[in-house]
């Protein structure tokens, strides 16, 4: 039977598995304190989902609120878009746009590293994809156990290719990235992606939901049952008594289906018909759903009958939380409908009237004729909890720093000094990483004026003027181990030099923050101090923060990673032709060095 | 002016590109649509890399089946020029214009990189202007691109100046006899694994050698008028 | 609802780049004596009933599209089960 | 020499976009009401007699390599010719 919000009302005790979606119980008091009665079990898996850490940034929220004092001026003028939106929009220059974010995949990579890193890529463009931005790059710093660990040989191929799979099926150049081996990594690689898309001013779309009366509209994949375990529990409580059917834990990825998904979208917003517009990202349709609805003047009703299912076993809670991949949600007006309908048709895209934007401020979802969920959705997508984890300097950082590298044995010789020079040069972050990066294609789309091995990947925006964008990436996870705040500033500072260096300026940043578990006071204050370093330097170099991702909880057997604050800093040239490659151009040139 | 068409399969990614490498070379780009049945009385036609749907089965395997290809097969076979890139080349095998197939490659992962060239024939359409035995470098990237065919078959390629492009310093992907482009008996229908539209802008490709493609096509239809 | 099976194999004299891999990784894990070609399955649910026509349909299907037989032998048959 | 057979297949509640683009495939070019999903088949010759314990062995080898057991379900068989 159907847990309908008659049903909660009419059997207020019923017991619910709130602890085993991951739930605290003053969290699950909430809930219900807001609805003034328990949740149906929809919209406990919404909640659930929504309030998590990885979709509320409940252990982040108040610390990356830093990044605001930041302002939202770049050296080349204002953002468009700024943190909170999908991604964030830069004004480059003329009338046009770039938008660009960084994100992070560790933990599918880790447990399935083809289709965890392939997943990771499609999300990241997704993201720019719905702000109204054409999909022109990609870069993906990675981090990797020793080189020769067991568990790298077993995650480092499948990861490469997963990008390399994803990415290059999509069309879009890999610029760049990052490949650093590290014992820290061993057990619990790091998977970041970052997508850059270009867009005219006038084409910047937000995700809400305006209109009365306009419709609803999903399109994309069809929805199975990816990445719910969660919810399956919830299932099997209100359903099925043998339990519920298998759902799977990993999520495979159509990169086919998401290229006709970018151009279809691309499509729809020349036709100018899209009034909000939202990619599916962890949390589905819940978060599709009380996000656009949140975001925009009205309510939402939606019909979860009309949802195309994969998997026609599927419960409404398993709906409401599946994690399947390649879809999008619209909102359309109702006379655009049909050439909505066309455009995807055209592209052999699915898309269904799922729903559409009603009076008041309330989210209603309705399954086989009854209604399973009644909420404000702002409730489920921004008033998750907040915490203020404690954070304690690590008693242990002192002797860590205390034990100088100058303290090491000197070589004494210059058979020594040639012996070390050969082990450093031949060490695996060293060496040359075309074995990885000649799997991507850095050519497709015909801009790419710098990618591998260049200090910053660069290309080209405008054919016409030469107007162009510089991207880079960086870390280094001892510094920030030794420091994190000058670790997290040398990040930033690194990806400054490589985006100068190309003869581009650098403009504005996306951060993904990759740290251990937020529930120790060690790492929460290694996450404080990196926001720290990294507002201080943004401020310093006028480069503020338009976004990014926080990934905590990377940890084996307990351990934590080393803090890895990834910097992803943008720059704009205005005439690709004056870029600066790396490496000696002419023979008798002047070699100079700058600084100390 | 010359009139380029280009194909749009879905899932294909360098039809921008090869649009503005015709573009470059002074010829009008008409793109043309898979599921369309006119080829627009297009001079030639250019099949360009990418993986139409996905290549999930076999490259090239569903495209050929798209109806903008039924017209490309009947031209082709009475004489438009059509050349085709990485997947385009795979289409053409698929097709049947062109024999042998395309598989994966030895090293079994997909590789970019900057490929020199030796042309082997310029007794095509596509490589008139070009000089037997030139050294040119031209973008190569693929996962599918080792090229095979039975013995009778290369025997029969090599015996008839049907190769067109060889591998010349690394064979990158286990191609037999390091073949790189083949070309129908006629010479008009030419297919290549590696990417000349990445070749025709100093900015964004290691060399310019891609024009010369458009050159020889150039080249072919002044002569023939 | 039967399902057909399509089973899609590299002709012997053509190169198994897939299957030469494999057998060498298997050989590296141990697993010795054992030479390995790798094709393709397809599981092919059929609307109604396999009729010995339909069956004739899906082998011109497996012979269009499923194989390229300048490479692949393919072999059609009704699931047993 | 004997003959094994190890089958390969998408677990059905996993999305598999190859089986999906051939159905698709299949219906435009007029072949209806199939419904297709696509996995690998290995053909393994065997040196020596196929004893149960070498089979099991085999068993080992497609779980640890041939299959991706996360998203992929495996049968091993003698081949029956
Ligand atoms: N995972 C990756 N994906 C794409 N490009 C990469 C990746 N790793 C490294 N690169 C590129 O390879 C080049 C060399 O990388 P690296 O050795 O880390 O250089 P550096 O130490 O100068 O940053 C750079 O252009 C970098 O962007």
């Amino acid at each position: 039977m159907v847990d309908t919000v008659e049903n909660a009302w009419a059997t207020p005790d019923a017991e619910q598995p709130w602890a085993e979606l991951g739930l605290k119980a003053d969290e699950y008091a909430r809930i219900k304190e807001i609805l003034g009665r328990r949740p149906t079990g929809c919209e406990l898996a919404m909640y659930s989902v929504m309030w998590s850490e990885h979709c509320s940034y409940k252990s982040s929220k108040k610390h990356l609120s830093r990044f605001g004092v930041l302002g939202d001026q770049t050296p080349r003028g204002p953002l468009l878009a700024g943190i909170g939106e999908q991604a964030g929009v830069v004004d480059i220059g003329g009338d046009w746009a770039v938008t660009f974010k960084i994100e992070s995949h560790n933990h599918p990579s880790y447990v399935e590293p083809y289709q965890g890193a392939a997943t990771g890529v499609g999300g990241i463009v997704r993201d720019i994809l719905a702000m109204g931005a054409r999909p022109i790059g990609v870069m993906d710093p990675l981090r990797f156990g020793p080189l020769d660990a067991p568990d790298t040989l077993r995650v480092l191929p499948g990861i490469v290719s997963g990008i390399s799979g994803y990415g290059n099926c999509l069309g879009l150049p890999n610029i760049g990235g990052e490949v650093l081996f590290d014992a820290t990594y061993a057990g619990n690689p790091l998977v970041n992606a970052l997508c850059v898309g270009v867009l005219k001013h006038d084409d910047l779309k937000l995700a809400k939901a305006t209109g009365l009366g306009n419709k609803v509209i999903m399109y994309g994949a069809a929805t199975g049952g990816d990445g719910i375990g969660g919810a399956s529990i919830l299932a099997s409580e209100t359903f099925d008594a043998d339990g519920p059917a298998k759902r799977p834990s990993v999520q495979v990825g159509d990169p086919f289906m998401e290229k006709l998904l970018i151009e279809c979208t691309l499509e729809l917003f020349a036709a100018g018909i899209i009034t909000g517009i939202q990619d599916f990202g962890a949390a589905g349709i819940s978060c599709a759903t009380s996000e656009l609805a949140s975001a925009g003047d009205g309510g939402m009703h939606v019909d979860l009958d009309t949802v195309v299912l994969r998997d026609p076993t599927l419960s409404p809670e398993e709906i409401l939380m599946s994690e399947s991949q390649e879809r999008m949600m619209a909102v359309v007006r109702p006379e655009d409908v049909d050439t909505f309908l066309g455009i995807c048709a055209k592209w052999d895209v699915l898309a269904t009237v799922v729903g559409e934007v009603i009076e008041g401020d309330r989210l209603f979802i309705d399954y086989h004729g009854e209604r399973v969920v009644d909420v404000d959705p702002r409730t489920v997508a921004h008033d998750g909890p907040v915490y203020d984890r404690p954070s304690a300097r690590p008693t242990w950082i002192d002797a860590l720093n205390a034990d100088r590298a100058e303290d090491l044995p000197r070589a004494a010789s210059g058979a020594e000094l040639a012996e070390e020079l050969l082990t450093l040069v031949g060490s695996p972050n060293q060496a040359d990483k075309s074995w990885i990066t000649d799997q991507y294609d850095r050519y497709v789309r015909g801009n790419s004026v710098l990618a591998q091995p260049e200090n910053s990947g660069m290309l080209r925006i405008d054919e016409e003027t030469g107007l162009g964008i510089a991207l880079a990436t960086d870390n280094n996870p001892r510094f920030c181990l030794l420091n994190p705040y000058l670790g997290a500033q040398l990040a930033l500072s690194e990806s400054y030099r490589n985006v100068a260096a190309s003869g581009a300026e650098p403009v504005a940043i996306t951060d993904c923050l990759n740290f251990g578990s937020p529930e120790d006071p060690d790492v929460m204050w290694q996450f404080i101090e990196s926001i720290m370093g990294l507002v201080d330097g943004c401020r310093e170099l006028g480069t503020p923060v338009t976004g990014g991702n926080v990934s905590f909880y990377n940890q084996t057997d307990g351990v934590n990673i080393h803090p890895t604050p990834v910097v992803g800093m943008l720059g704009v040239i205005d005439d690709v032709a004056d870029r600066a490659p790396m490496g000696f151009a002419y023979p008798g040139d002047a070699v100079l060095l700058l600084g100390e | 002016m010359t009139r380029v068409g280009v194909v749009t399969f879905p899932g294909s990614l360098d039809d921008q590109d090869a649009r503005r490498a015709v573009t470059l070379a002074g010829m009008e780009a008409v793109p043309l649509w898979h599921a369309a049945h006119d080829l627009e009385g297009v001079d030639a036609v250019i099949l360009p890399g990418g993986f139409s749907y996905g290549d999930y089965l076999r490259c090239g395997a569903i495209a050929r089946f798209s109806p903008i290809m039924t017209e490309i097969v009947a031209a082709a076979n009475s004489g438009l020029p059509v050349l085709g890139i990485c997947n385009g080349f795979q289409v053409l095998c698929e097709s049947h214009l062109l024999p042998g197939a395309l598989i994966r490659n030895d090293r079994r992962t997909f590789v970019c990189r900057d490929q020199t060239l030796k042309v082997e024939s310029r007794d095509t359409v596509w490589t008139c202007a070009m000089e037997e035995g030139q050294e040119i470098e031209i973008v190569l990237k693929n996962g599918e691109g080792r090229y095979i065919a039975d013995d009778e078959t290369l025997a029969r390629l090599e015996g008839e100046n049907q190769v067109v492009f060889r591998y010349l310093g690394v064979n990158p992907n286990g191609s037999s006899n390091d073949i790189a482009g083949v070309t129908n008996a006629r010479g008009n229908v030419v297919g290549l694994m590696p990417h000349p539209e990445h070749n025709v802008e100093a900015l964004t490709g290691p060399s310019l050698d891609g024009r010369l493609f458009f050159d020889s096509l150039t080249q072919f239809l002044s002569a023939r008028v | 609802m039967a399902r057909v099976i399509v089973d899609v194999m590299p002709k012997p004299e053509i190169l198994d780049p897939q299957g030469k891999a494999v057998t060498g990784a298997l050989q590296r894990l141990g697993f010795t004596g054992l030479t390995v070609r790798q094709g393709k399955r397809f599981e092919i649910d059929v609307d109604g009933d396999v009729t010995p026509e339909r069956l004739d349909e899906i082998r011109d299907a497996a012979e269009k599209l499923l194989a390229n037989t300048v490479i692949e032998a393919f072999d059609v048959r009704v699931d047993a089960e």
